[in-house]
């Protein structure tokens, strides 16, 4: 069944798998779905006391947002994997080699493409959009203590800005930097970092001194939200690249 | 037929969509929507069970975020591996047949 | 961890770290491997050493390692794992030796050598596992190991082999897994007991038992080439010389026969599993294959081939001992095991000689390789002969206590099986060794490179196995030999003590062996160029001392040793010393007198040793030396018509001896000591007197068994056929008086049927003689004759067991007779060119024919009538056999005289020049021999003591008219017919009854 | 600070291979970051041999609570016999694929992106194997996957490539199956810990299905046989190190929580007749692998179908653990077995793909038959290929054969004959493709060069030696496993009782 993968996008007939086996398919998944919802209506749900378990531990967890409790206390070492996970994607779609031979200065991670069409209305917009932008990260991160928020958030927020700006053409993203790689790592290193503190501290991984579980919980939102920015403006970037790479060598 | 239970059922029928997706579709785009789909299904159905009546359970929500992350870094990767497959058929499809 | 402990681990590890180490040796430092191998040989049989003397004081040896919870790897030395321990580390010395010199100058030999002491170490496991798990173990380890040397070359062919090889040993070790697995899961541990395991362990149920032993066998069939799974070792044959010696000879082959022996006696214990039935069963696979083995290796014209096929038959006697379940019959298998492995690995080491110096791989292209390559040649037809199971050699023991532990079980069947692929061995063997000794060579061989026929490396092994088979094989009594130890261990198997059943090589008398001695010095004398001369020349004499000895021997001495022996032998010195000066001079400028004379002097020691020899494995090793040296006279001549005739006589040997064995084993039923005296002639079974009569009817010329006589006595020159037709006759009379139970039962029908046939062979003999044109055939007729009036002696003997002590001693007289005249006769075919008219010895000679055959017939006054009458008057009772005797007096009477008539007509076409006619050449040695030879055919029958007791009615007028009549009508007979011969067309030479078609005329 | 005691450095096991991630994905020159990668290896593996002597004394289970916060609302670490040997091979095996890493990796690019995403992976793996909470499983999964597939597609071939996105898209699959059905149990009991479920689970339709999700989900993960497709490309084309611990390793962590959920958590739940179908399916990935592996071109393809037949053996457990007729003791006999496989396989299979690793280096192409004369030219790898096929065939030995011993011997405990039939056939049909190789190998080179250019990438005889040493110390591992297996044999007793105990017994 998965045997058959196509690239190509100009193939009319996109099923993969002749209509007589398609239909049959079809079949047995409703039928299966269906059972799986009967027997999911027939049972009942457990009691919620994991949800007054967490509820009434939340003072000592340092924040008030449950979910941002959960996420980055009571269950903090789902998030280092969670964080790892993303630092894979980063490592792997990181390009090696230098587009432009290795200049003599210092590479620059943004530097100004000085283009000679430069569209003035674009330019004013991104003046006042990404500094505004810049800003909503920083005060979703900050709420995420306490209102639905946090570091994903933010850090989606800082690389939209990010992708706007690349996406003006002004500006072009050199990821073979220091800098690039240092900061695609902060999030982890710095949760790795406050784990093995708390360990030394506390005496078992990730378990915060109470009085200061607040600002631990900060500093790791901090360097999250850095990493899951450049994560995701390195993402967008090296696929649009390789999508305009495609589209060149097609029309040539 | 509780609100809940009605978001769970419809969580399985995306998750049935899905899987149907994904195993019918050739083409690999497809495939990749599908496979969110079917993690959206999932991620229903854990958030229906977070609603008890009054009190929400945190811990389906941050399962959620950690799910939604993670499917975003899996399609990213793919994404990725289609693209430079596509790039290596293009630069290479003109002078050696598919 | 004292010593004890340690000692088998040490033996195993002292073959498998050089072979790591020899990996690591570079491929060209030649003399770092060949130290690192060497030590690993000497420290291996060192330790073998102390393990030995260590085991004989009773220490126990046991390594212990644990694997899981309920199994360990066990290494135990006890009895039976010393046997294949020591014949292992021996072994391996000499092929290392042996593959040294054979791989010189290939290329990746670090990598041979390494696993081949790898494999080494893997077969001193086996031999040492002391459960079946460590078994196992080595078993797979055995085939990793092998598997490299068989794939050595690369060459497709070796390559397919391989592949072949490891498809049946992964099957076979598989089925052994699944049925180890199996016994663990029932009975837990298994150590190796000396009584069994499972016998004790009661709450078994047999059906899983009889499947586990199905796969077990089957798993160790493979490697034992049963014969559904032997597909492998022929093939293998593809793998280099080395490699095939010691894949059969040592290593694969004999695990797994050793495994059978192990879960056979150690694991399911001998009564147990003949309480299961599954003995018969194995012994029924193990006869097929023995059987199917020899036909195949019949029709393979490569060597390796068909040596492949003789292992796969040789090593299920090895199952079949094990299978009959008699503790004699395991002796026999168990030893089977060691002279199997020193044998094969001779003829492999010979094949390997043959194809890395001369390039011969097949049957067809070994002719006249004697010639060329003597040493190996002589050390393939040792082996070849032992593998057939004729006596001096090592495989006859163990034939022997098969054959008698078959009987002692009453498997009738097996001695059946073991005849018929003994007669199909000599019938696969025998040729091999004709073509390379007596064949002259196709094509120039190649150049001699080395000193020797060939590198000194390739010879030595052989040389040593060959002299440790015929050690085995003579001194099996020795304590140190491997027949003693396996006594030991099947005592221990069976848990009772256990009469040795064979005293080997034993003589009554010190100075007797000399007699037989002599002869066999002299021909190694003869062996050395430089005193070949010497010997040639001092040849007949070696017969002397055996004259003076029996001469002078005080009558009270031979106390052991009866009348009629000493008689014979006196009887035999004479006619060996005359016919021996004779030949010598009669073949003086002939080109083959050297062979001439070897076979010459193996036959003499053949014939004294027959005749001197107390117990039946002398007597039988005696008695086969004589036919086999026989062959060698015969054929001297060389002409097709003596090839021809030398075949045929083989052919009978070969089955008279299979006949003889058998008999010999049926005589030695009550577990004797195979000594004449405590063998009770008596209580013999009744075929086993069939066997000894057709046995030695075959040696006497008896009437069905005859054909080969009147070819094979003419062909050989002229001292040889009168030593044939006089002497070596009478051994099978001997055979008969020494085997029979003349005089103690009354054998009717035997001695019926012994009765007819002689005096039948009298009778047609006399008509088959007279259309003869050769004067040789003629005589060799009358011999016919002759002995056929011996054999109805004896079988009156049989009928009248009372008459026997006159009557013996009435025969002795005659065949004494009959031996000195019909020599003298033979001897004076020799003299017919001095018989032509224009030659001036012509009367003397002519005087002497006719004095001879006028003896023959039996006129007064010559040795002849003493000895017609002594036969008649102690017959005197059967009235029917005293009358027939005058009759048969007219038969010889009638042979006389046309063997005069053709004596004539030969002197006058002899047309030598008269130069040779001069009276010096007369009066040479050989008229000398001829003549006493003539004297004493004439006298000595009346100074022989027997006869005291019949010369007193030799001088009455009964016996004188009785002798009278007969010959007076034969001559009137033999005039009247005269005339009528020359008119018949004249009958082939051989024998009338049979016309041959095969032989184109 | 309470007492400290070794097992405190539980966490590390994840903490250090990330902190090594980081560091090598930091650094720059290449050098540097080897030397580093090879410190932390050997750090690691001591780690894991201080808790190995500790377990003991710590009855056989440990339980870390992470974050301080108890099972149900906090994670869970646990640990005991089981696990323990898992990480150690684990460890072992990483420790000698980094050695042959540095001398694989020569050019730095591709270096550059291997080692961050190999130490996550290890991360990863040692996350699976102390996880003792079901979500945090899911995410581990998902770790293990993803940088799977980023390894696998180092090489930037197209069929890597596609070998990779295929990959990708069965772990999805699984870990989205797998995650409903932890979603399921969380639904019916409320607790994510698999302890607690464990105590709790009765059966029901919903924890029926949520095994099926669940076993779906791992079983795509481990590959078996209708669900196998995605494994021999992936682990062919993949560079020698990465497919030596995919097959080695990653395969056998999902199998590992396969064998928790089967036989610990949900264990009430399962029926004789799942486990006897999980055990035709296995009997069906021997027979079906080795018919593969039999009939393939390539060397790597053989290897990598000769895996799908050896998980066959590993899915023998279910039917010899769950069903028959003695109660308990069958079950940990069983359980000992398979586990003394994993770690039998592991290495045996690891050593052989470096072999191929070298063969393919050395010789430019990795074609079966043209492969004459291999022993002349690359002995040592030859070696290290025949060695690791004595162990994967079982023949004495070998580890393999004891692993194989134990089964045999639970099987007719069982009475169950059919799986000694099938194990037997299993073994012979492994003899015949491995032996095919070796026959192949032993062959004179044929006249015209097949074997081609020899002197391809590395050309420096002390690079071959250096390259070689790994794969054959694997090898010699795998053998030696043959004959000490008392130790290993004590360590999983412990384990397994504690298992069954807490999981109230086996029906």
């Amino acid at each position: 069944m998965f045997l058959k993968l196509e690239f190509q996008e100009h193939k009319l007939s996109s099923a993969g798998l002749s209509s007589a086996t398609r239909y049959l398919l079809g079949i047995l998944i409703t039928v299966l779905s269906a059972a799986l919802a009967f027997v999911i209506i027939r049972s009942e749900k457990a009691a919620p006391d994991l949800a007054t378990l967490a509820t009434n531990k939340l003072n000592l967890s340092g924040v008030e947002n449950p979910v941002t409790a959960v996420l980055l206390n009571f269950r903090s070492y789902d998030t280092l994997l969670e964080i790892a996970v993303l630092l894979i994607v980063a490592v792997s779609i990181l390009p090696d080699r230098l587009p432009i031979p290795a200049a003599t200065a210092k590479i620059q991670f943004l530097s100004n493409m000085h283009p000679h069409s430069v569209n003035p209305v674009l330019v004013g917009l991104l003046k006042w959009l990404i500094p505004l932008a810049i800003v909503m990260g920083g005060y979703l991160l900050w709420t995420g203590a306490y209102t639905p928020g946090g570091a994903f958030q933010a850090g989606a927020v800082v690389a939209g800005a990010g992708v706007a700006l690349s996406l003006a053409g002004h500006h072009r993203f050199i990821w073979q930097t220091a800098s690039v790689r240092i900061s695609l790592s902060l999030g982890l290193l710095m949760f790795v970092m406050v784990a093995a503190a708390n360990a030394i501290i506390t005496g078992t991984t990730l378990q915060y001194p109470t009085p200061y579980a607040g600002s631990f919980i900060l500093i790791i939102e901090v360097a999250a939200t850095v990493s899951i920015a450049a994560t995701l403006l390195l993402l967008f970037t090296q696929l649009k690249a390789m999508v305009e790479f495609t589209m060149k060598g097609n029309n040539q | 037929m509780t609100q809940d239970l009605l978001y769970s059922i419809a969580g399985i029928v995306l998750f049935g969509i899905g899987l149907f997706g994904v195993i019918a579709a050739a083409h690999i785009i497809r495939k990749l929507i599908a496979i969110n789909i079917m993690g959206i299904g999932v991620f229903m159905v854990l958030l229906a069970t977070a609603r008890h009546g009054t009190i929400t359970d945190p811990l389906p929500h941050a399962m959620v975020l950690t799910g939604i992350v993670v499917a975003v870094a899996g399609t990213a990767l793919c994404l990725w591996l289609a693209l430079q497959i596509h790039q290596l058929d293009n630069t290479t499809s003109k002078d050696q047949p598919q | 961890m004292n010593l004890n402990s340690l000692l088998p681990m040490l033996i195993v590890l002292s073959a498998f770290i050089p072979g790591l180490l020899i990996f690591c040796t570079g491929e060209q430092r030649l003399w770092q491997r060949r130290v690192l191998n060497l030590i690993g040989n000497v420290s291996c049989l060192a330790l073998i050493g102390l393990l030995i003397s260590g085991v004989y004081a009773g220490e126990v040896f046991e390594t212990r390692l644990s694997l899981l919870p309920e199994m360990d790897l066990v290494l135990h030395a006890d009895a039976l794992s010393l046997l294949f321990v020591s014949l292992s580390g021996i072994l391996w010395l000499l092929t290392t030796l042996y593959a040294i010199g054979y791989l010189e100058g290939t290329e990746n030999r670090s990598r041979f050598f390494g696993f081949f002491s790898l494999c080494v170490a893997a077969t001193l496991g086996i031999a040492l596992a002391g459960n079946l798990i460590t078994f196992l173990i080595f078993y797979e380890l055995l085939t990793l190991t092998t598997y490299p040397l068989v794939v050595h070359k690369g060459n497709a062919a070796s390559l397919r082999a391989g592949r072949i090889y490891l498809i049946y040993t992964m099957i076979g070790g598989m089925l052994l897994l699944a049925g180890v697995v199996w016994l663990k899961a029932l009975t837990g541990p298994l150590d190796f007991t000396a009584t069994g395991v499972l016998s004790a362990m009661p709450q078994l149920d047999p059906g899983h038992l009889k499947m586990i032993f199905a796969l077990l066998i089957a798993g160790l069939g493979v490697k034992a080439a049963l014969v559904p799974l032997h597909g492998w070792l022929p093939i293998a044959m593809a793998a280099p010389a080395p490699v095939s010696a010691l894949l059969h000879a040592v290593a694969v082959v004999k695990a797994g026969a050793f495994g059978i022996i192990r879960v056979i006696y150690d694991v399911y214990g001998i009564e147990f599993t003949r309480d299961l039935g599954l003995t018969t069963i194995l012994a029924g696979l193990a006869a097929f294959t023995i059987v199917y083995g020899s036909i195949r290796a019949l029709f393979q014209n490569d060597i390796k081939k068909r040596l492949a096929y003789s292992t796969v038959s040789q090593v299920s006697y090895i199952a079949l001992g094990t299978a009959i379940a008699g503790p004699i019959a395991t002796i026999g298998g168990m030893v089977h095991l060691v002279h199997q492995g020193v044998m094969k690995i001779t003829l492999f080491f010979c094949a390997g000689n043959f194809a890395e110096t001369l390039g011969i791989h097949k049957v067809s292209d070994m002719s006249g390789v004697g010639r060329r390559m003597p040493l190996t040649t002589t050390a393939f037809t040792i082996a070849a002969l032992g593998m057939i199971g004729l006596p001096p050699v090592a495989g006859f023991v163990s034939k022997w206590y098969l054959g008698t532990g078959s009987l002692e079980v009453e498997a009738y069947w097996v001695l059946f099986i073991l005849a018929a692929s003994s007669l199909l061995n000599a019938l696969y063997f025998l040729p091999m060794l004709h073509i390379a000794w007596f064949k002259p060579p196709i094509d120039a061989w190649p150049r001699r490179q080395h000193a020797l026929e060939t590198h000194w490396m390739l010879l030595l092994p052989p040389m040593i196995t060959t002299a440790l088979m015929l050690a085995a094989g003579l001194f099996a009594s020795l304590s140190i030999s491997p027949l003693s130890w396996v006594e030991l261990i099947t005592a221990r198997e069976y848990g009772r003590a256990l009469v040795s059943t064979m005293v080997t090589v034993n003589l009554p008398l010190p100075q007797l062996e000399w007699i037989v001695m002599i002869p066999l010095l002299l021909m190694l004398g003869l062996l050395i160029p430089t005193t070949r001369r010497v010997c040639i020349r001092s040849a007949p004499w070696a017969a002397l001392p055996t004259l003076l000895t029996t001469l002078f021997m005080s009558p009270e001495s031979n106390t052991l040793f009866d009348q009629n022996a000493q008689i014979i032998l006196l009887l035999a010195a004479l006619l060996w010393l005359l016919a021996g000066v004779y030949g010598r001079d009669y073949l003086a400028n002939d080109k083959y007198v050297f062979r001439y004379t070897l076979f010459f002097l193996l036959c003499m020691s053949g014939s004294f040793g027959l005749t001197v020899s107390q117990d039946l494995f002398s007597f039988i090793t005696f008695f086969t030396l004589m036919s086999f040296a026989a062959y060698g006279l015969i054929i001297h001549s060389g002409t097709v018509k003596a090839m021809e005739a030398g075949k045929t006589y083989m052919q009978w040997v070969v089955i008279g001896e299979v006949l003889l064995f058998v008999a010999l084993v049926g005589l030695n039923i009550h577990g004797g000591s195979g000594t004449l005296a405590d063998i009770n002639k008596s209580a013999q079974p009744f075929w086993v007197s069939w066997l000894l009569l057709f046995g030695f009817g075959i040696k006497a010329g008896l009437l069905t068994t005859h054909f080969w006589l009147p070819r094979a006595h003419p062909v050989a020159p002229i001292p040889a056929s009168a030593l044939l037709s006089g002497l070596m006759v009478k051994a099978g009379l001997l055979g008969w008086w020494r085997f029979l139970p003349l005089g103690e039962v009354r054998l009717v029908e035997v001695g019926a049927t012994l009765i007819t046939l002689g005096l039948g062979g009298t009778f047609l003999a006399v008509i088959a003689g007279i259309i003869q044109r050769n004067p040789k055939t003629l005589l060799a007729y009358s011999t016919i004759s002759q002995m056929g009036i011996l054999a109805a002696g004896t079988g009156v003997g049989l009928l009248m067991p009372s008459l026997w002590p006159t009557l013996s001693s009435a025969l002795l007289l005659y065949a004494v007779h009959h031996a000195l005249t019909k020599s003298a006769l033979f001897l004076s075919v020799g003299f017919t060119p001095q018989l032509s008219p224009n030659s001036s010895t012509r009367w003397l000679l002519w005087s002497t024919i006719v004095m001879l055959a006028l003896a023959m017939v039996g006129l007064p006054l010559t040795g002849g009538i003493l000895a017609k009458s002594a036969l008649k008057n102690s017959a005197s009772e059967l009235g029917w056999f005293t009358q027939l005797l005058p009759i048969t007096a007219i038969g010889t009477t009638l042979l006389m005289l046309r063997f005069i008539d053709l004596m004539q007509r030969a002197g006058r076409e002899s047309t030598v020049t008269t130069t040779m006619m001069t009276t010096a050449a007369v009066i040479n040695p050989r008229f000398f021999a001829y003549g006493t030879l003539v004297l004493l055919a004439m006298g000595t029958v009346y100074i022989i003591p027997q006869a005291k007791l019949f010369t007193a009615d030799v001088f009455s007028d009964h016996a004188l008219w009785g002798s009278f009549w007969p010959v007076s009508i034969g001559i009137l007979i033999y005039l009247i017919g005269r005339t009528a011969p020359a008119r018949t067309t004249p009958v082939p030479e051989n024998s009338h009854e049979r016309c041959d078609f095969r032989h184109p005329r | 600070m309470t007492h400290f005691s070794i097992m405190m450095l539980l966490p590390m096991t994840v903490g250090l291979p990330l902190l090594a991630a980081i560091v090598s994905v930091i650094i720059n020159s290449h050098r540097w970051r080897t030397s580093i990668s090879t410190m932390f290896a050997t750090i690691q593996t001591l780690i894991v041999i201080l808790l190995l002597l500790a377990i003991p004394d710590a009855d056989g289970l440990y339980r870390y609570t992470l974050g301080g916060w108890g099972a149900p609302l906090g994670i869970d670490l646990v640990v005991d016999g089981l696990s323990l040997i898992l990480l150690l091979t684990t460890t072992v095996l990483v420790l000698v694929l980094n050695l042959y890493s540095i001398w694989y990796f020569s050019d730095v690019a591709t270096s550059t992106r291997f080692w961050p995403l190999w130490w996550l992976l290890v991360a990863g793996l040692n996350a699976a194997f102390i996880a003792a909470d079901a979500f945090n499983i899911y995410v581990a999964l998902e770790m293990i996957g993803l940088a799977a597939v980023a390894l696998v597609a180092l090489t930037g071939t197209r069929t890597a490539l596609v070998a990779a996105l295929r990959y990708a898209l069965v772990g999805l699959l699984g870990s989205l199956c797998y995650l409903l059905g932890v979603v399921l149990l969380y639904r019916a009991y409320g607790t994510l810990d698999l302890a607690q479920l464990a105590t709790q689970t009765q059966a029901s339709p919903l924890t029926g299905s949520a095994l099926c999700l669940i076993s779906v989900g791992l079983v795509l993960k481990t590959a078996l046989f209708p669900l196998h497709f995605w494994l021999p490309p992936a682990h062919a084309n993949a560079p020698a190190p990465v497919s030596a611990a995919l097959s080695a390793l990653v395969v056998k962590a999902s199998f590992y929580l396969l064998m928790r959920f089967w036989l610990d958590v949900l264990n009430p739940t399962v029926t004789g007749i799942t486990a006897n179908f999980l055990g035709v399916l296995g009997a069906a990935a021997i027979l079906w692998g080795s018919f593969a592996a039999f009939r393939t071109q390539r060397l790597k393809l053989l290897i990598a179908y000769s895996t799908v037949a050896q998980l066959g053996y590993l899915f023998m457990l279910f039917p010899l653990a769950l069903t028959g007729s003695s109660p308990t003791p069958l079950s940990n006999a069983a359980v000992t077995a398979v586990t003394y496989f994993i770690i039998a396989h592991a290495l045996a299979k690891a050593a052989m793909f470096l072999a191929a690793g070298n063969i393919l280096a050395s010789c430019g192409h990795d074609k079966i038959d043209k492969l004459q004369g291999l022993v002349c030219y690359q002995p040592l790898a030859l070696l290290t290929f025949a060695l690791a096929g004595v162990s994967l065939i079982g023949l004495p030995p070998s580890g393999g054969f004891i692993a194989k011993w134990l089964l045999l011997n639970a099987a007719i405990e069982n009475g169950q004959w059919w799986w000694v039939v099938v194990m037997l056939g299993g073994g012979l049909l492994a003899a015949a493709y491995i032996g095919r190789v070796i026959n192949i190998a032993f062959s004179q080179a044929s006249t015209e060069k097949s074997t081609g250019p020899m002197k391809t990438v590395p050309e420096r005889h002390s690079l071959q030696v250096n390259l070689a040493m790994p794969g054959l110390a694997l090898a010699m591992l795998a053998i030696l496993l043959g004959f000490n297996a008392q130790w290993i044999l004590n360590l999983l007793e412990g384990s397994i009782e504690l298992h069954l105990a807490n999981a109230g017994g086996v029906q």
